[in-house]
Formats: C-alpha cells, structure tokens, sequence
C-alpha cells in the first residue's frame, strides 16, 4: 500500500515490540472465520497498522461440519510499518475445532501461540480430524505456546441472558474470539459493535447477544491478564503496535474484486463511455459480476449469460453499438473465449476481458491461486492475434491496471486482457482512496460525420486505430466481420497482399501501445545488479520483501516488476541484460519466462511455485541465495 | 421490433454495392429481395438497422443490406445481438442465421434468446444442410440424408425449428418459403410483434440439397400441401374442402373433409394465434399425414428483455447520482493526518 | 437403458469411501439416497453402470456412487455421455446435472442429447439456482429472484426444463421431488425406457435457495397441490375431488370440480404416456392455478441413437474386411521397377 | 516424395528439355479445373514424373460466373526428378476466361506459354474481369507467349455428335483442354478415358462426350503443330519429360486430408483399438471426417457433432470408454476446444486433436494456408498443460505423423495435437504405399485385474503413464474428473503439495516423451553451417529446395525441419548453437522461433509469410541470402 517501503523482519520469536505480528483464525467454515478476519482487518488498519490479508476456505460450499477439508482459515500480518504480504508463519494461531487445529498449526512458528477452543474438542470432532488422541493433552503441541479455552462454553454463558438457542448463541462464538484478540492487540470495540448493530439492525437481540460475547472475550483477555492466568503454558498478553507511517489521505480496506470493479467504472468514466458487463459465475471471478450489478446508476449495465462465449460476444456486441464491452472470468472460461477474442481482434473493436486465475488445469482447483494463465493470455488464439496483456500486482494496484486496460482498450480499438488471481481478489489491504479528478480523463470521439469521398471505416489514426462507428448513426451505415479485411474498406478481402499487409498493422497497432506505456521501473535496488528478480502479478509482496532482505544482507540484488506483459516496456531489454543474472519467480511452471527469454535471449531462469499457495517471503530468499552463490 | 418514425425509402435504397456471392439460383436471393422489398413498408430507417448474423451463406446476407451490418462468428449471432440491443434499445435488429448455425453451434444462444424474449427479428433459413461447408446434413436434415459426413445416410432424428423455439419459450413464431409471395407478410407481422419474432424460412440449396421441400413448396401442388394460418379463420387447406379438427377423444389433431364450405359442422379449428397449447399442435404436424402449416403460427407478446433490463437499470439508479469518488468512499473509512489514523 | 443381466445388490455396494461434500440438509442427499435404494431393484451390475456429470454441487454425485463414473467440465456431459455410449452400446449410463450446467452453458448439448435420443437416464437436479458458485440465479430462477448477480431481482422469463426437453425431442419425461418417496418409481420408469429419459427433479438448496419448492412440496398442502400422473388414470387431485380436463371450446386445460367420484361426466382426462400434445400442455401447466404435475408425463419411445449408429456400422461393413493393405491400395495405382511405372 | 533428392532448376526459359515444367490449369468455378488438374496429375504420375501440385480454389460455394473472385486454379509442377514445390512461376498457363487470365497471369514467367479461351472473351466476361479492351487484342500480353483458341467453340464441334444441350456440351471444355495438354506432354489418354468411363457409368452419352472432347484437344495439337499453327505469338509444341527415379514399390496420388485419415485408421490398428472420431464441419478440416466416415468396416465410428465443444467432449467420452478418441478442425474450432483439451489433460485419457491449419485470425481467410496456430497448439490453454504436438510436411509424411501421434497418446495417456494445414489438406502428391506389416505395432494393454491393495488409476509406469481402465470392467469402479487428483489414488485432492507434485508430473511426463523420439536430423547440410534454416510443417519443401540452390552456389548453409513441435527432439539445442546463425521461415508472425529461443537460447531470426500462399522458394533464397552476407 501507499507506505515509504520498509522491511518485513523475518518473525521476531516474541510478539512483544515485533514490527509485525502475524495472526490466523481458523475454523470450521460455519464458524464465520472470514468474517471475524474482515473485522479484525478493519480495526487493524483503523489502528493505523499496515497490513495484507489471505482469506483461505474451502471448496465446498458448505463442508460437513468439523471436517478436515471444511477448514476456513484468515491470515492478517500487521505491523508498524510496510506489509506487502499475509506473513510467512502465523505468531499467532486461533483455532475453533481439531479440524483447524490439524490443518493449520504445522504453519505457526515455533514458539508461537496457540488458542483452541477445547469446548470442541470431544470425541466426534477429533474422528473427524483423524487425531486418535487429544492433542490438547497429549502434549504433541509442546514447540508452541497453548492456550486451551472454552471458548464455546464461555460464550453461550455471555449470551444466556438473551435467551438464543444453543445453535444461534454459538454462532457467536466467533465475536467471543474477536473481542479476545482486539484486547490483545489493545483495539477499540466501537467500530465493531456499530458494524454489529447496522448488520443485525432487523435483529436487535442477535446484535446484542454477539456484542456480549465480543465484550466477554475483551474482558475474559483483562481479567486472565490480571489473574496472571496462563494455562496450558500459554500465556496471555497484550500490546499495541504502533501506527506505520502512511501517507495522509482518506484510507479504506479492498480486495481486488472490489478495486478492479471501481477501476473499471472509473475507467469507464474517464473515456466518457457506458459500461456493459457480460459475465457467467465462476469462482474467483464472479466477485467483480457481484460489485458490478449493484452499480447500475453508473450507467453500468450487468448481463449474466448464458455461458462464457455468450457472455463476451454479447460484450462484443455492446462495443459495436458503442457501449465499453466487458467480460471476466476465469482460466476454463477464458478457455471458452479464445474463438471471439479473435473476432474483437479482426473487427478492431473495444474491450476488456478480466481473468481472475485461479489452480489449473480444467477445472483444477478453483479456490486456490495460480499464475498460470500467461501463456493463455498472449498465446492461447487460433491465428496471428496479438493482443495486450497487463496484470494487476496488488488489490491497489488492480484499480489502476483497470483503468489502464480500458484506456488501451479504446485509444487503441482492440481488446485488452487484464491478468488477476484468486489471491489479489479475496485479499483485503488499506487503499489510499485517490482523488478522482486527478484521474487523467480519455474521452472517447465516435467517428459521426460522413467523410468527403468513401466511408472507410478500416482506415487509421497515426496510431493505427480504425474509427468508432456506431450503428444509428445517420449515413455511415457499413459491415464488418471476422473474415479479412480489405485495406481502409474493411470489405471482405481474400488477396495474399493485403492479408500480409493486416497483418502487420494488427501486429504494428499492439506492439506501438509500448509507445504509451511509461519506461520499465526498478522497484528495488539498480540497473547491473548481480541478480536481477524478476515477477509479475501477485508475487510482488513477497518478492519485495525477499529483495530488501537480500539488500539488508549485503547482496547486489534488484527487483523489477512487470506490470504491460504485452507489449512490453520499449527498455525493458536492456534493463534486463544489465543484469548478471535474472531470475523469475512465478505461481506456475515457468510462463513470463518463456515470454522474455523470447524477446530478449536474455538467461532468465524460471523459480516456481504451483501449490495454490502465494510464495512465502522465505522461498524467495532461498532462491535468490541459490543464484547468487 | 421497437418503437420509431418511420420513414420513407425504396428497394433500392437497401442495397449496397457489394456484388452478392450466392450460388447462382439459391434461394437466399429470393430471401435477400423479399426482404428489401418489404423494408420501405415497414418505414425502417437504413441508419438505424443493424442486420447481425453468424457463419453460413446465409449469414453473408448482411453484406447485402445497405444498413449496419455485423457477420459474426457460428452460431453466436443471437448473444452479440443481445449486446447490440441492450447497449441501444433504440436500435431495429435483425439476426439472420441458418439451421447449423441456429440450431446445431447456436443452439443454446438461440434458445436463451428466446427465453429472454430479446425485442428482434430472428430470420433463421432452413436448408437442412450445411451449404457453406460444401453439403454436410444439418440438425434438421431428415433421417438417411446422404452428405458427405453421412455417405450411408443420417440416422439421427432432425430438430423440428418451430417445436424447439416454443420449447424455448418463443411468443412469436412463425413459417415462409423463400420464393413465396407470403413471405413479406410474415416478415411484417415479426416486425410488429414485439420481442423475439421467430422465423423459419424453407430455403432451397440447389446445390447441396435442392428442392428438399418441393413436396410442399411446390407451386401447382400448394393448395393441397400448405395451411395458410390467419388469425381468427378457420384451419381450412385444398380449396376449402379440407380442415384441421381436434379429436375431441384422442385429444390430437386430425385432418378432416368440409363439405361445402360449412366448416362449423366439421369442427374445423379457428386459428387463434394466442393458443400455446393450439400452437404446440401445429408445430408438430408431421407433412404427410397434415399439410404444412405457414404463416404466423403463433403470436402472443410478454415484456421484451432489454425494456426490462433498462427499466431496472433506472428505478435502481432513481434518486443516486454517479458520484464515483462518493463510490470509492464507501464503507468504513479513515483519514491519515500528521498525527496518525482516526474515524 | 440397455438390456442387461440383472444381478444382485444391496444399498451399501451403491455407496462409495468418499465422504460426502455437500451442504448439511442439501436436497441432494435424498436424491442420492433414492438412487442407491433403487439400483438394487433395477438389477443393475456397478461394473456396468456410468454416472456422468457436469460441474456444479449436484455433479459432484458420482463421487458417492460406487459405479464407473466421470465428473466431467461445465456443462458437457451429455456430449461425454455419447461418446461413451457410443463406444460402449453395453454401459448403463446415467447423467447427473443441475440447472445450471444442463440449461445455461450445456443447453445445447442437452438439446441435441434429446434430438438423437440415447439411451441414458438423464437427472436434472432443479434448484433454481446455481449453488456451487455461491447463489447466483439460473435460467430456471423465478423472475425476481435476488441474488448476488441480481441484487435487484432478476428479470429474465425461466426457463420450463420440461417445455425444453419436449421441443427439443425428448420421447421420456418426468417430474419428482427430491424427498419424496415417489422418486424411486420415477426412476424405475425412466430406466425402463428405451432412449434418452429426462427427469426433472425439485432439489431444495438450503443454502441460497431454500424452500423454493415449498408451496407445491410441502407434505401437508401436497393434495391440493400435486398431480400425480399414472398411465391409464384419470387427472385427479385434491383426493379425487377435482381433476383437469380440456375446454373443448378453448381448447386449453382446465380444472374442474369432480362431484362424488363421477370424473368422466366431469370430462377428466384419462393421462395417456404417449399423447404428445397433451403432454405439452402438461409441462406448460401453470403452477396456482393449476396443480405441479409430477410422475411420468410422457413416455412413448422410438429407435435410439447408439442403436441406429451402430446397426449402420455393421451394414455398411457386411461384406468387407478391414483390410489396411487394401486401404492404401485403394484407386489407380502404379508401380515402379527397374525399367520406370507402369499401371 | 520417395525419390532421391535432387535440385529444381529456377525454371528454364524454354520448356523444351526442361528438368521440370509449371503448368497451371484456371477457369471458372464451374469449369471443372480441379478435376482437370487431378485427371492430369493422375496421368503425371503414370508417367513417372515427380509432381507436386498446388489446388487454389475460391472462398464461395459457386461464385458468380465469370467473376474475378470465383475463379478456381489448379498448379502442377512435374520433372524428371524430384519435386517438392508446386513451383514458383507457372511455365505454361491455360486460362478458361477472362477473369482467370486476369489474376494469373502475372504469376506466368516471362517468356512463358499463355494459352486462352477465345471464345469466353466476350464484352460481358471482359466486363466481370473489369477489363476495359481485350487483352488477347491489345497487346498488354506481349512479354509471354500467346496461343488464343476458341475452345468452346471446338469443345462444341466436337460434342455436337451426342446431342447435348449446350450447357452440358460446354461442360466438356475442361476434358478439351485436358486432351490437348495430354497431347503436349506425350500422355496416354486411356487411363482418363477409364475414368471417364467408370465417372459417367449411369450417363454413357456424357461418358463419349467427354471422351470425344479429350480426343479433340489431343487431336487439335497434332493438327497444330502439323501445320505448324502457332497464332498469336504462341507455338503449339510438344515434348516428353523423362521419368524421375524413384524407389521401386507401389505409387498413388495422395492428399494430406486422405493421408491423415488413412494414417489415423492405421494407427488405431496398430494400437489394436476401435476409433471414434468426433468432428464438426469445417474448412479445410472436414475433408478428414469425410474419408473416415467411409471406413466405418475398419472399426471406426465417425459422429458429426453439434459443434466443436461436443465432437472433443464426445471423443473423450470415447477414449474413456476403451476406444480411440479422435478430433479435428480448424482454428475456430480448435480454439473452442481449449477448456475440454484441459480436461484429457487432467483425466489423462489418450486423444488426438488434429489441426489443419487455414488463415486467421478469427474467420480469417477459411480456404488459404498458414501456420499460425502454432502458438494456440503448444501454449493456448488455461493452467499448466503440456501436450505433445506434431506438424506433418507433407501429405506422405502425413501419414506417418498420424500413426507417431496416435502412438503417444496411447503409449502416454495424453491429447497429442497434430498440425497440418490447407495446403498439404488439398495437395496431392505420389506416395509410395508402404507395407503395413513393415510398420510397428503398439498394442494397448487395459487393466483388467483387481490389483493386490487399493485400486490406485493415478499410479505411474515407468513412463509416468497411468494405466487405462474401462468402464464396464468387473471390480474396477473408481470416479475421474477434471479437479485435481490425488497422486496414485486419483481422488479429488486440493492440497499443496499434491499439486505441485501432480503439475511435475505432468509436465515431467510430456517431456518424456522426448526419450520415444529419434534424434533431430539435418535435411540438408551439417552441423556447424554458416546459416542454419530451420522449418517446420507445409514449409519443407521451399525451404528444401531453397537450400538446395544456395549449396550449389557454393554456399555453407544447412536445412533442419522440426517435426516434433513438443516436445522437441533431445539434441536439437546442440544442433541448432552449432550454427552461425539461424533463420526460422514460417507463415506466420513467427511462433515457432519464440520456442526455440526460449527453449535454447539461440537467436533464431524470422522469416515470415502471412499472406496465405506458400512460400516460393525464391523467396526463401533471397532470405538466405540477406542473412549470409
Ligand atoms: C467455430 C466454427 N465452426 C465451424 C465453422 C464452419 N462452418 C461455417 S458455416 C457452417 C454451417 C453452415 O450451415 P448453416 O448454418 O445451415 O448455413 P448455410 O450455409 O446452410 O446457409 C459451418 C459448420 C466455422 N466457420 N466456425
Ligand atoms: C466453463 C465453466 N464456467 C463456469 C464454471 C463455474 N460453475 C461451476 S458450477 C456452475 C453452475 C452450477 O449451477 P447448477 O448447474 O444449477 O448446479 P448446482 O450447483 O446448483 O447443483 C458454474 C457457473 C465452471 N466450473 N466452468
Ligand atoms: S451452397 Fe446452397 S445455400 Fe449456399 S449459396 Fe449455394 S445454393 Fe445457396
Ligand atoms: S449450495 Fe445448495 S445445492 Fe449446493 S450443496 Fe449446498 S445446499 Fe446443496
Ligand atoms: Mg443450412
Ligand atoms: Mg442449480
């Protein structure tokens, strides 16, 4: 986010006076874990910490209770200064169930504390854990600090007085814990119970029963404190971490589908154009149809269609009668589009397919994050098709990128491919919200009068861009299609000249979107470094963090981040050659790699990652160690 | 169709300069002039026409009207006219396709647009095989159609277009044949009913499946061979002497004698457009046993897609106004001062 | 389905190690539990049986079934389905899917699985919605559905599965409700039928769709509200004392009052599997103020697709070896020796 | 083809005593000149001369007649020794109209044979073509030779005898024409006569008719040349080629479309297994679904689907089920098939998906030539997913692509892409038949046993390979689909280590299948050549015979052609830094130099044709040339 770029310490083994902790709840995925993470997150950062988040649930929609696989985890790293990423290893770990407790506790760093709710902790759920013992009592948690609570217990006692059933009065459960670790992090209540009351503002006694319980938690912290109580070997304390230096501005929390939903309405109103959105659900993606469709005084129109192709040459169309055509989806939806990619590629019209990628191939796992999609991106079309690709490297950033995607997508008339993941979009981080009329404005001009001489509508601005027609305008009636298109007339054209001839000025017209594209940045360290890393995408926090150790530790490293993955940056190559040695980290099998070694003959040697999982700041250390020794 | 002032224009004022590249005697070009004739008639605006169709030779069509023209991909004509529509609703749209690309590729767009009951003409031409592509059957070629895929015969039971639109949940549907004098009424009827007017039109390939339908379309046999549906007249056929019943016990349609002219007595059925139940019966009449049924078989409007969707776009935007940095800062906020963080 | 030897099992051979995935409470549960108890009584044999399914919550069925199965991509089982059959004629194939995946992006295949009719059981898990995306609404969602994707209700006409089915082709359908005992019957039949059997069936998703079905479902208001349909019996419902006839007048269905038991002078229709008309008017009844017609609404079965495919390879190969050689030999020819070619 | 390799002289400026001679056949749509071209190519061949030939036929069904765009060419180039293009310039053109003399002409070298069809050159046809006078009159043809002859008029003599109509007697113009080039090259005319006979069986009157006409065109060059006739500039002359040497055995004609089915049915035969073949109609693919839907005997069974997505979903079906699943298409189509591919990826069911490649993007340009779906066929998919890709180079080597692909998708449990393309699809060249039992089996062996413990269908051989098990096998029930799967057991798995590890081995897997694969060869040359060529699929023979002649002018240049796309062949990279430099000829932007350089780090350079024609080889020699000096 917006802060001057500190380091992110490798855990400092206490808490106490860290410039960062790292906090995960887990539990089962009835026990709202994501929501008492978003709350959490939300007084973290009116705490005025940094922070970055990773919301981890489940597949199912609703995995039998107690489950190992219906585990729901939200991790938060927070500290006094820049976070870029959720934290390697958890300081602190809060588990609901064994369930959580089994998939989770390996990842807590030694010495770390462990809270679980030994209220359910009887024998069923250990079954449906497959613990065969105890591990609250068989002392398999030693290397951690353990805390056992009856959190369950302890909350349907707060709640009694309002008389709710065993089922909703443990539903609170989660507000217990919540207000257990707002005490421990010295946290104001108040924004809480607000929420609380404006949620349940239909049913006051829920607001009031889950208000109780957050106040027990609080209390349960003060009062364990002063009876000094430490069971288990865990002990309980408290500590504020001090605000990190941020610029001044209004701040809100976002995830990447809520700021690639606002960035491209903004986008959208910066070209002075309507927007129509053609959708079809599919997880990660669905998120931006969701934000969208409540948007419509915005002059956004949603479609939901009746599969993904419907879904983007609907959008299509809609750019052709003079709407800004949007579609999203993600990796087998994008799979579906290739075919009318190629037809907004032949037409020369508008628009803007969002990919939010997500663990392949097919259907893979479509809850976890990947980066695999690049080749798709770039490559994945039946003929000569080029087309821009960029990509978004945080929720932050997504805003920006989104703008971008539509500025190419209409001062260029071609469609343009904005890479997302499943990691930028469910994670949430504070967003210095920027003030809109700093927002440079690209408005769009229709092409309205009949020309002198014939109607051309295939000829080209000094940017190779056609002209914007749009049906209903009195007298330029015309046709296009997929089939090839005459020079200037955009009549059907077979001749072997003339294809030649389109198809360098569809080659010529992307490659000259470089010449709007700002030069290449370093974000850390300089040209000639020893190792130059290279990422793109969500790798970003890591990667960073990972540099500035390598730095602290005195090695000659630099990070640059590729933000236009086609058309590249004009001096990307020589930035790149000025290194000794070039590594890439990417969520996938070696994609982006593929792409510079091409461009560029450059070494680049690929450092990948394909768990579902984000790098932790650790594996890229490690990688940067290898290829520097 | 929507709403527009109508004004005035010739044939001629429809045709672009494209040379037209149908096989010489196909029936697309009887389609193409029956179309143009009938566009002054309807007081259609050439500027504000937009014709969209997918691959096929019938899909060359828009080539040929001086109007907006969009020659898509196979079979996603119908979802890039819903864009077209939604994006302006003002628009006059028209969407010719083929039985392959209708009904074969297209398929599920061609129903989900009539589910929707997007406000357009949907003209799909039938000629049971797949002209184009040199000659292949299509989903409504009849079984033991030889083509080149199928040189033993087709042995998969054809698609009935009609059966398959009100399945869908058409509210107009409609028949012609290409080189009919009909054709333009039933053209003026979809033009007039709002919502997705579907229309099947027997087109001869001379080349690859010539005269399939000459045992109905056939000039000097006609009389006998095809029921001219109009709304509010009896289901009359062969000079008046025969008539469409339903048999009161089998509850199906029979064909039955009238003897001179008094309908009545045999039951002959009056032809009610707005009858689904009816509607479904005629669909399904198998030639043969029954004449072809032609004409507007069924016309009943519900509120169309796109004023639905504009409708909500506007009660759902009353009284907010676009206020994008109000957008982005919604939710809980806060503001970094010197003195750090507060609400 | 297929002939095959009937052989003996118990619920428990049905049921897979796997746990079950699905919501607590989900409608699915009943349906897969009404599957497992009847697979014993079809005699059917796991080594011989494929569940084939789409995605979506209801797809992820095979998994809990200890048969031969394939949980294929989004929407294209059908088209799996027909290469297996095709493959393997033997194979009992059942498809499992929701309304989503059948009716949204797999509508077409599921069209043309119909048009061609393989034999396969086809079970489509209606719950208005799509579940495994978290809400969103589906083509089969009541208009004015609120969801995620149409926070402001949606305006889209749903889509009848069984109207569907029937324009599309289908010679079997049926209706059932995922609780109720009824369903093993409906399947039983569906088995029994030669060709593609389409089986609707009511599955309450409690997490963002419950109750949906409520005011048709719900056992105590079920008299009024259901019309069960067995062959050869009169339209009854409401325990006898009303039932539906055909207006003759209207030619459109009607309820009627059945005075002590004399449903014939009421003019109730005698339900007949096979009359395709009335079954369209069936599947077309409005709920309210019509009763939710379940059981088997039609049923008249014709020559299956594999069958036809198959017979035709075996025709077309009487006589002739599969000789490679020969193949490549095939046409003029001409060898060359030492002193150049000759014919 | 089969022969020992030898050199095509630029053409020589006088026919007489030519190595090879150019002769290119174009009339109207409806003037019959593929089959003309086909008829004289049969007899080309009898008279054994190495041939390669070049069909070009229009985008309509059956334009207008007399159109400038519905003319239809056919090109043969024969000699007396090896031949591998249809040739650069036509040495003798015979042009049925004016609108087939108008886009064709230019092509015929200087000094070349020109011979029209007077009797079509009428004010109408002269207007369709747009010429304003007569070329035949104003001597715009001067720098070639002109043979004006009223063909139709001699057609019409000729036929008068049967009574034709004078439609049908016209008809017969192209067996005219095809009597008189007969007669020019020394032919025998009872091979087409059988034909014409056996062609005409139920019509015996058309049969003589034609059989007439054929006789008057050889007649009328006898006659010609007796009276030393040679009107216009252009003398009638008439010369045998020798035959070329070729390897003793059993020659046929053979297009790539008929190869490729014939290479399919034999590849299922060499598995041992049944095929399915699932296809939608598409141009140029669906000449495959034709062939194959005739040899229903061989255990095929071909199903025309109700689009793409449904002909590769059945196929998996198919493959699933214990059969050979089997699709084709074009770009479009192929690009529709992307999400299912990842499906066989993911369930690791053997398939072939083969490409014949047509212009693009998009519709493009549906009945010419290109190689650019390249990229789409290696890297166009969501996720990680490896596939293998082959690209034949011929017609023959067609064949044999076919059974290689058909044996690792058996032999790997994996879709394997096969590319071709519009030109070799149409192209007939002679093919010697090879000896089925000369060719070697890889039967597939199923599972058909309970093994001892768990039933594991993601346990490996030594090829990583998964072992196949049908549906239908007593006691082997298990579940497959497109999540991801647990390593060994197959279930759905979403754990992180499970996937890296499933996406290795899927990779790992593919590359594997470079250890079945021979060594890369060099074509021409050696390693360590000033300038390495290096090309791929329809290319080989320009780039062949490019190489060819700068050898011979003393040049140092060396030909590889890759056949194995990917994986590539394991010493490939050796080879190709063994050269000075590198040059990639394709027709397209350049994708398969983007794998080279990626893959070896060598700077391959470009040379690219995207105006779907194939290369000439001049074209091909100025390349060579510009990067030699
Ligand atoms: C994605 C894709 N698949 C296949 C094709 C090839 N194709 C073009 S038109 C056509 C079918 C044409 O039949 P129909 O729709 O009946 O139109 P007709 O030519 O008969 O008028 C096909 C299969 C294509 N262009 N694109
Ligand atoms: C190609 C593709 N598009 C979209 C999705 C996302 N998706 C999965 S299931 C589903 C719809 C599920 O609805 P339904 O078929 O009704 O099944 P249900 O979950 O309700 O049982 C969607 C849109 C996908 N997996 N693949
Ligand atoms: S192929 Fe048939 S449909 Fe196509 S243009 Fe020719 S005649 Fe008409
Ligand atoms: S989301 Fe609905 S359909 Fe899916 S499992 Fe849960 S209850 Fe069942
Ligand atoms: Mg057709
Ligand atoms: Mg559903």
């Amino acid at each position: 986010m917006a802060t001057v770029l500190k380091q992110e310490e490798p855990n400092n083994p206490h808490p106490e006076g860290a410039e960062n902790v790292v906090v995960r709840f887990a539990g089962d995925s009835g026990d709202g874990m994501q929501l008492t993470g978003g709350q959490f997150t939300l007084s973290t950062a009116l705490a005025g910490n940094d922070l970055a988040t990773f919301p981890d649930f489940p597949a199912e929609i609703r995995a039998p209770q107690g489950t190992l696989f219906g585990v729901s985890a939200f991790q938060i790293n927070f500290g006094s200064r820049a976070i870029e990423t959720a934290g390697d290893e958890p300081d602190v770990l809060i588990a609901m169930n064994p369930a959580a407790l089994k998939t989770n506790v390996q990842a807590v760093r030694p010495g770390g504390l462990v809270i679980a709710d030994e209220g359910e902790f009887g024998k069923r759920n250990l079954d449906k854990a497959h613990y065969d013992s105890n591990p609250l009592e068989d002392g398999s948690l030693a290397k951690w600090q353990l805390l056992k609570l009856n959190i369950s217990q302890l909350t349907l006692d707060a709640v009694k007085p309002f008389g709710l059933g065993n089922k909703e009065a443990l539903r609170c459960k989660n507000m217990w814990t919540l207000g257990l670790a707002l005490w421990m992090f010295e946290r104001d209540r108040e924004p809480i119970v607000q929420w609380l009351k404006s949620k349940f503002a239909k049913l006051p006694e829920i607001a009031e029963a889950n208000i109780a319980a957050l106040n027990a938690g609080h209390a349960y912290g003060e009062t364990a404190e002063i009876s000094g109580d430490g069971l288990g070997g865990g002990h309980l304390q408290h500590h504020k971490i001090a605000a990190a230096p941020a610029e001044a501005g209004t701040y809100r929390t976002v995830t990447g589908a809520e700021s690639i939903s606002l960035g491209l309405v903004a986008g959208a109103r910066l070209a002075g154009l309507p927007m129509f959105f053609g959708g079809y659900p599919i997880t990660p993606a669905s998120a931006i149809l969701h934000h969208l469709s409540r948007l419509k005084e915005f002059g956004v129109t949603t479609f939901q269609a009746e599969d993904e192709i419907a879904a983007i040459t609907a959008a299509i169309g809609a750019s052709y009668a003079g709407s800004l055509g949007i579609t999203s989806s993600s990796g087998p939806g994008i799979a579906l589009k290739g075919e009318a990619m190629g037809l907004a590629i032949m037409t020369e019209l508008p628009l803007v397919i969002v990919n939010s990628q997500r663990g392949g191939p097919s259907t893979g796992l479509p809850t976890k994050t990947e980066q695999s999609d690049l080749y798709q991106a770039v490559y994945g079309r039946n003929g000569d098709a080029p087309m821009p690709v960029i990509a978004a490297r945080s929720p932050e950033d997504a805003f920006y990128c989104a703008i971008e995607a539509v500025r190419i997508a209409v001062q260029y008339m071609t469609p343009v491919m904005l890479l997302t993941d499943g990691y930028i979009a469910n994670a949430a981080e504070p967003w210095k919200i920027p003030d809109v009329d700093t927002l440079e404005r690209f408005p769009v001009s229709f092409m309205t009068e009949k020309p002198e001489g014939p109607l051309l509508p295939y000829s080209r601005d000094e940017k190779l861009k056609r002209p914007w027609i749009k049906p209903g305008t009195p007298g330029l009636m015309h046709r296009i299609g997929g089939i090839e298109k005459g020079v200037d007339t955009g009549h059907i054209e077979y001749g072997p000249a003339n294809h030649q001839t389109m198809t360098e000025i569809r080659r010529d017209k992307i490659l000259g979107v470089a010449d709007s594209l700002p030069d290449q940045d370093i974000a850390l360290g300089k040209a000639g470094a020893r190792l130059g890393v290279i990422g793109w995408g969500s790798t970003f926090g890591p990667i960073h963090q990972a540099v500035l150790r390598a730095q602290k530790a005195g090695q000659d490293v630099a990070h640059v981040h590729i933000r236009n993955i086609w058309p590249l940056p004009k001096n990307l190559g020589d930035l790149l050659k000025s290194f000794d040695r070039i590594i890439v980290p990417e969520m996938n099998t070696g994609q982006l790699k593929t792409i510079l070694r091409d461009q560029y003959l450059v070494d680049a040697k690929p450092v990948n990652k394909v768990s579902g999982q984000p790098f932790t700041i650790a594996e890229i250390v490690t990688a940067i160690e290898e290829n520097l020794s | 169709m929507n709403e527009m002032t109508k004004i005035t224009t010739t044939l001629k004022d429809w045709e672009t300069d494209q040379e037209v590249r149908w096989c010489p005697g196909c029936g697309d070009y009887a389609i193409l002039k029956a179309v143009q004739r009938t566009m002054p008639d309807l007081g259609a605006d050439p500027s504000n026409t937009v014709f969209i169709s997918g691959i096929g030779c019938s899909s060359r069509f828009p080539y040929y009207m001086e109007t907006y023209g969009f020659h898509t991909i196979h079979g996603r004509a119908p979802a890039i006219a819903t864009g077209v529509k939604l994006a302006n609703p003002e628009l006059d749209v028209w969407i010719i396709t083929g039985d392959g690309d209708a009904l074969s590729i297209g398929g599920n767009h061609t129903m989900h647009l009539l589910r929707r009951n997007l406000d357009c003409q949907l003209m799909l031409f039938n000629n049971e095989i797949y002209g184009l592509t040199k000659g292949q059957y299509s989903p409504t070629s009849r079984q033991g159609t030889h083509s080149p895929s199928t040189p033993y015969g087709s042995v998969d039971r054809p698609a009935s277009p009609c059966a398959f639109a009100l399945g869908a949940g058409a509210r107009f549907v409609a028949r012609g044949i290409d080189i009919h004098k009909g054709l333009p009424d039933v053209l003026k009827a979809a033009h007039a009913h709002k919502g997705t007017s579907f229309i099947e039109i027997f087109q001869n390939c001379i080349v690859y499946n010539k005269d399939v339908f000459e045992e109905f379309a056939a000039k000097k046999t006609a009389d006998d061979t095809q029921l001219h549906l109009l709304n509010g007249e009896p289901m009359l056929f062969a000079k008046g002497q025969k008539g469409i019943t339903l048999n009161r016990k089998t509850l199906q349609l029979e064909v039955v004698d009238v003897v001179d002219g008094d309908w009545e007595s045999a039951g002959v059925i009056v032809h009610d457009v707005t009858n689904r139940s009816v509607a479904h019966m005629l669909v399904e009449m198998q030639f043969g046993a029954f004449p072809m049924a032609l004409g507007v078989l069924y016309d009943d409007p519900r509120p169309t897609f796109e004023a639905a969707v504009v409708a909500q776009n506007v009660a759902s935007s009353a009284g907010k106004k676009p206020d994008l940095q109000g957008l982005l800062n919604k939710g809980q906020t806060w503001t970094v001062t010197e003195d750090g963080p507060e609400l």
